[in-house]
């Protein structure tokens, strides 16, 4: 298990390394957002969850996704926009879904996610489910209206589902002090007589317990507001250059980076070895460098297959008109 | 075949729905304990019970968008928004997520969603409680949007929209709620999509939906029956998609159109109307399309305010009988 | 003072019975929410401020408009939709609005009064003014989002606001306990390190004394919850004949009728004697007969100013066209 | 006269507004410390400090409503929203309060308030970041709504809007900041309310906004060198109101016309104006009024799919040859 962190936390870190260089590269267009600083919050996280358990969360998502167990490749796929990618093309770096894995998607609208996830969490009770929801979001999106709403309905409806706010500090360039009046974000259940945690998200063994605890709760009926807290390394997004952090806090994150510590960590309780982390780490590479191959060789979308998922039921007149044709001919 | 109130069939085709598929479910403020602001949900919590008539607190964001999250795990959530001025509230959740969800996934997720809302001026509720902003779902590709105008329509595109896997707006209108009709009593869905030409006629064609659709109808047998005069009248039923054949079919034969809405008139849906009719039968047309629609202010609580700013029938009338002035000024005679 | 509390109590009990009869003779439209059993939390609140205070509310006002010292011809005349309303008959029972007393709005969106009253502070912020805010709002109103992102708004940048919860139990015919995970509606304060306070609404000392407690905390800069705990007399509005209402709830309201214990009190304290009672009370009613004469009296608006109000700053091209109009002439 | 980037010109109207007006604040997300994701508001904070350029949570709603509420106190904020999608989250705010907020009360309180807001597509933000919805506050009496295409309208229509005592939305776009143009020095707001014929031309008048103002005026030179095709373009630049006269009587002039517009066809902007020329321009009109707009589906991530489904410089030129044709082929030769 302890390995299996260190390996997930890996994957997402070189996946997301390559992603960066994609981009600058012009693979992959858009917005996108990194779990560059998150990845013990991805590993610990995911791996407390049942596979028949529900994923929704923001368009920080590729190490959610990975660590979901989605294929590498089809992630890649789809920051690239090619038709094997997760979402075929259509969704980019911020909206991976996957049906199979009930990973529901990220979403780009910030808070946009907390209460479709909050209805998922009613369809289960609907049905008398044992599954429950995970919502992931930041810290900055604590601040909407959405989430407000969203936890006082499963509060009061008794709702399995955990709210995870992955705290990096940080909403775009804004500290959560200077959002946030209460900065201790876990404490906000307490308008909901909801029960909370906070948690070191830099720690995967941390996330994966209290992410066990928040989950029985859910699943018992009473929902959960679990607080990790972790740092964010680089930019908002691959082409933000945080100017707005001190290079002194810029150095005290590098220097924190939970990828790192975890591997000191394992290395001292005997778990890892020099040679290990070498394999993993080239295991890793790998691995994400057969997925950018993987991407760049998937083909394209047809341009034919523009107006194919417009509807899902399918009804006379719906338009399906190239923005050069004629209305009526 | 029987003769119900408006209100009655969007109530039968709901309680059929809930009695033949355990999927659906009603949700929405007030709809259960106090059956409902309008009444359409009466007796319903009774029937079914609390989990399948969920009362919400008031956050119509929290709870549409709860339903949406619902509905993709197969749910068929009809959820009620008191009125349609309060679903700005919720517009996020519908239009950023409800309509994109089934293409930005790549048609992964399926959205099988009712949204039921009342729009409609005339009562004196004042600028932010009688707004007509059904173009705001009406414009979004991803939605569908069915405006019944008769209680046999409420029941037929009511069903249809449940029925249907993508996200559905069923506008209905305050002032519609009591009018009477006949009413198949077996279920028959209508289909999404296609306008009615509810009248036939010869003389001019007249352009409405939900309660302009009812006026219209009115108008078109007292100007028959005082002026001879022979109107066709195509009741939209469903804003997205549009029926633009239907509309046009009937310009082609009349030469020449009124449109009737309830919203304001500029960027209003009769826009899109005029504008289709103006294009699609260019060689036919013998004047311009002529709209009536409200006027542009923010709807005002006084009644004669009010009554002044709203289309009416006699509105409707001077509009009919100035465009066949206009026919006849441009025809050869 | 106590006096006053009680004669301001009558008057807007008396008021409030004669708009609910004229409503019946169809001399009002539309949505009609009256404040009976809330009498006290009025008094007692609107008497805690200074004139230049700043009041936002919601649709259920007639009786703070009164009480903050808007003439009851005015009032009543809007109710009827006369030129000589207090909105000049353009914004009727849900929307009165007095420039002159600061008193900025009935709102009929749920919630919508609550970032405007936020933003009010903001300005007196901003100008570093000695004024506050009092934002009314009902019980069920605390579950929508705007409640939320403006008391953290509030919250974090200190503002000088006062956020006033009416709880009389219900939103329409919803009681608090299916509505709010925390039915303790004070306490939601917690969420935003706001100071909070729950009154008893019956008692317009009580409230009042809770209103100048917060209000003293918001001036410095230390916004502020205060909960007024009271009961509905009637339905929701006008025609709402409230039948999810046990008669038992419905008698046992009645019998806790706030207008009546403060008499009874008052009588006991010796400050109110049976012919008080009865002056104040035939004062009461004279006062609002005259109102709803005056409002009678008062003309209708001329159709001709329809479009008077639709901007401030005079445009080009402003549509100014009837139902009836043709576009082009 | 300095070539000043479209950027600059919004960011030198701020500015300069701050100095001239200590009532005039900025307000949102990120436009202090990060210095506005689009960077409007580049050195604002340090200039300003923090009381009058305003970083705010994540709270659309709540801070637009703030900033509706401190105009009514008299104040002049300046809100930017970080892309048009996320308005949606504080429509009710904007369409229920700060559109209604002067008419609702009687003409009691004044709300001078200016929404920036970028929208555009073209950039792979997918469907739900790319849209163009200026449509729900052209739609809305009480709102002004303005939509700069150029650097020097840029400037002169923000500096208009802020003095402006209403609610005004300025529609930026993210495909025009860095384009660049001649702006003036000096201070000259516009007129909100005027559309503005950016070239004049005989054979064909094409109206647009925003982007597609530009690109029509591109679309123009090229047709007049390639093919001698004399364009005149209408650049709207104020959606409400709507400048209905200079439209028509370009129209009147030149016979026939073609609309382009960012948005989704049905219902959109562009429908108005293809239902007011058809109007307006009736007994003038030699073809149907073509309007090229984004294909009717939520806009997909995946470039290709993205570049077919944004009107383009191509497509224009394809609606104005079609629609020439189309003249000829019904003009007696
Ligand atoms: C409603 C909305 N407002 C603004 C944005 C722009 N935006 C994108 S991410 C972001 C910051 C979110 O911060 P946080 O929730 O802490 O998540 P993080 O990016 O730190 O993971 C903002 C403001 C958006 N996408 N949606
Ligand atoms: C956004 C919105 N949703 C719903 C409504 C309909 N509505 C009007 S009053 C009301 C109940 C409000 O309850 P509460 O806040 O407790 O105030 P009270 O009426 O009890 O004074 C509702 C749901 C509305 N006006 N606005
Ligand atoms: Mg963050
Ligand atoms: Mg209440």
């Amino acid at each position: 298990m302890l390995l299996a962190f260190y390996r997930q936390m890996v994957l997402v870190r070189r996946f997301e390394e390559r992603a960066a260089r994609a981009y600058t590269e012009a693979k992959i267009g858009g917005y996108c957002h990194l779990n560059l600083g998150e990845e013990a919050t991805v590993a610990g996280l995911m791996a407390a969850l049942e596979p028949s358990d529900y994923v929704f969360t923001n368009y920080r998502e590729h190490g959610y996704a990975l660590a979901r167990g989605i294929a590498p490749e089809r992630v890649m796929a789809e920051l690239y926009g090619r038709t094997d990618g997760v979402s075929r093309g259509w969704g980019g770096s911020m909206h991976m879904f996957d049906v199979a894995s009930r990973f529901m998607g990220g979403y780009g609208i910030v808070g946009g996610q907390v209460p479709l996830a909050t209805g998922a969490a009613l369809a289960i009770d609907y049905r008398g489910g044992a599954e429950a929801v995970v919502c992931l979001m930041g810290d900055g999106t604590t601040n909407i209206g959405a989430f407000h709403e969203s936890l006082n309905i499963a509060a009061l409806w008794e709702l399995p589902i955990v709210y995870v706010v992955v705290n990096n500090g940080l909403g775009m360039g804004t500290p959560v002090e200077r959002s946030s009046a209460e900065p201790e974000l876990h404490k906000r259940a307490s308008a909901y007589r909801m029960a909370s945690a906070r948690v070191d998200g830099n720690d995967p063994v941390a996330v994966f317990d209290a992410a066990r605890v928040a989950l029985d709760s859910a699943r018992a009926g009473r929902p959960y507001l679990l607080e990790t807290v972790s740092g964010r390394l680089k930019g908002h997004s691959v082409v933000d250059p945080a100017r707005y952090r001190s290079r002194a806090e810029a150095e005290a994150l590098q220097a924190a980076d939970p990828v790192a510590a975890y591997a000191v960590r394992l290395h001292e309780q005997g778990v890892l070895t020099d040679d290990l982390i070498a394999g993993i780490d080239a295991e890793a590479t790998a691995i994400v460098a057969a997925a950018a191959r993987f991407a760049d060789e998937s083909p394209h979308p047809e341009v034919a297959t523009l107006f194919d998922y417009t509807y899902a039921t399918s009804v006379p007149n719906d338009s399906r008109r190239l923005p050069g044709e004629a209305l009526f001919a | 075949m029987s003769v119900i109130s408006y209100r009655q069939a969007l109530h039968d085709a709901l309680r059929g729905e809930m009695l033949r598929d355990d999927d659906v479910f009603l949700i929405g403020e007030e709809i259960g304990l106090f059956e409902g602001s309008y009444k359409i949900t009466a007796g319903m919590l009774a029937e079914f019970g609390p989990k399948r008539v969920r009362d919400t607190p008031i956050a119509e964001e929290g709870f549409t968008g709860a339903a949406i999250g619902a509905a993709m795990l197969g749910l068929r959530p009809v959820v009620e928004i008191m009125t349609i001025n309060f679903s700005l509230l919720a517009l996020d959740q519908i239009v950023n997520h409800a309509a994109k969800i089934y293409g930005m996934f790549g048609g992964q997720a399926r959205v099988p969603l009712v949204i039921r809302t009342p729009g409609g001026g005339g009562q004196q509720l004042g600028a932010t409680h009688s707004q007509n902003i059904e173009l705001y779902y009406a414009f979004v590709p991803g939605m569908k949007v069915v405006a019944p105008s008769s209680p046999a329509d409420a029941k037929a595109l009511m069903l249809a929209a449940i029925r249907d896997d993508d996200p559905v707006l069923v506008l209905e209108n305050l002032a519609l709620y009591n009018t009477t009709g006949e009413v198949p009593d077996h279920d028959e869905p209508a289909e999404i999509g296609r306008a009615a030409v509810t009248r036939q006629g010869a003389d001019i064609t007249v352009v409405a939906y939900s309660r302009m659709a009812a006026v219209a109808l009115q108008v078109a047998a007292r100007l028959e029956e005082e002026e001879g005069i022979d109107v066709e009248v195509i009741d939209l039923r469903s804003l997205r998609p549009l029926d633009r054949d239907t509309i046009v079919a009937s310009v082609r034969k009349t030469n020449c159109a009124v449109v009737l809405e309830d919203d304001w008139l500029t960027y209003g849906i009769g826009a899109e109307i005029a504008a289709t009719i103006s294009d699609g039968a260019f060689d036919w047309l013998d004047a311009p399309v002529r709209r009536v629609a409200m006027a542009e202010v923010p709807l005002p609580y006084a009644k004669p305010l009010e009554t002044a700013a709203l289309p009416s029938a006699a509105d409707a009338i001077t509009a009919i009988r100035e465009t066949l002035d206009a026919v006849a000024r441009r025809r050869p005679s």
